[in-house]
């Protein structure tokens, strides 16, 4: 088990490739980088906040939970925290698995836990102003199918 | 003596980060209500407590929560990460 | 989109990086790598047969049903043939889309029909003597939810 | 004249990777019976056709689809790549 929660910016492709090559057993290697969007045009930079501590146990017991639930042979979540551009890599998960299915499954698991429990807020600085991202429901029913909490 | 914590717009709506504070609130509602009471920047903050996420010792929890024994409480808006 | 169908290795990372670097809007990307593995112990190879011709077209043909389905802003099919260890790298599958939702349904919709769609074969040559793999139904299960064919 | 092609064991059971063929046969069902008649390992190799897949010009298809303006017949086992 691997958890970064880092302002520094990382290189998806060398942790991929890192990650797979430390697996034993593994058929199956899934990634997921999340890259800051500039969804309404004009954002200048994304500011995120987290909850030092906090944030670290949190995800260590998501990808405890996975690693179990999944039967993975390893997982990697990174997670950058601080001031951000557009097109930035802000996170990645990679999960791997004897089968895809496992690894596709622990993958979107710890996507749907990190969005919606562990402490990180984001903040959008535009030219008109500043605001901070609001929660999507559908971020916490996407929690519905893993049986909850 | 209790560690209160504040994020995002909550810390931003109270005006710092953290804070000891001196309580004897039985509960995380009634720290709520102990705070929502000393200043308006408080009771704008706590307003609408279905927006508003609780922590105890870096553990989600619910307003109605004990108190007892914790050191440590955060509060903060719904996560947005990922 | 883009195709390939080649009997050399590959750089997952670096596939990823230079995949990642070329979409526009997109917020999330998924990556799927297939490893050899050695299920039963004693694996000396695997052999890879395709139809060459048959296998381009396949994969193009569901590479753009999932570019149009999940609205991705792009897409990335690379497989190997010919004579593999194990622990290489099969193939990898990259999706891009707005949405994190959408790239993973993408990514896993490619793997369930290049299994059972894309016209490959694998034979395991152990110390024991060499034997085809044969289909899962599982395989050819997983494509029902996707609407069949 | 068309052209068959064999892959994985089927190629392995008939002994080669692709012949042409002089058919009048109007469905791959016919040509199947006609090959099969041939020689024993035909019949060997398609003694299941369950277990078989056939594609016409590289488009997978059916064992009772007609052979009219096809160039190319492939017969397989089902895939295994991924």
């Amino acid at each position: 088990m691997s958890v970064r929660v880092d302002p520094a910016p990382f290189d998806a492709g060398a942790e991929l490739n890192r990650f797979a090559a430390a697996q034993t057993g593994a058929g199956a290697v899934v990634s997921f980088t999340g890259v800051v969007r500039d969804v309404a045009g004009g954002l200048l930079e994304m500011q995120i906040e987290h909850y030092p501590g906090m944030t670290e146990k949190a995800i260590a017991a998501m990808v405890d939970t996975a690693l179990d639930r999944f039967g993975l042979t390893g997982a990697l979540v990174i997670h950058r925290h601080g001031v951000l551009g557009p097109d930035d890599p802000i996170m990645m998960v990679a999960t791997a698995a004897p089968h895809r299915k496992d690894a596709f499954a622990a993958a979107e698991f710890l996507m749907d836990y990190l969005k919606s429990r562990a402490p990180f807020w984001k903040k959008e600085v535009t030219g008109d102003g500043t605001g901070w991202v609001a929660s999507k429901d559908e971020d916490e029913e996407a929690l519905d199918r893993w049986g909850g909490a | 003596m209790i560690d209160v914590l504040y994020f995002a717009w909550v810390r931003e709506r109270i005006g710092l980060p953290k804070e000891r504070v001196e309580t004897a609130a039985a509960t995380v509602a009634d720290l709520v209500a102990e705070l929502s009471a000393r200043e308006e920047r408080y009771a704008a903050a706590f307003a609408d407590l279905s927006a508003l996420k609780v922590a105890l010792d870096q553990e989600l929890s619910d307003f109605d929560a004990p108190l007892a024994g914790v050191r440590e409480v955060a509060f903060f808006p719904p996560m947005t990460g990922g």
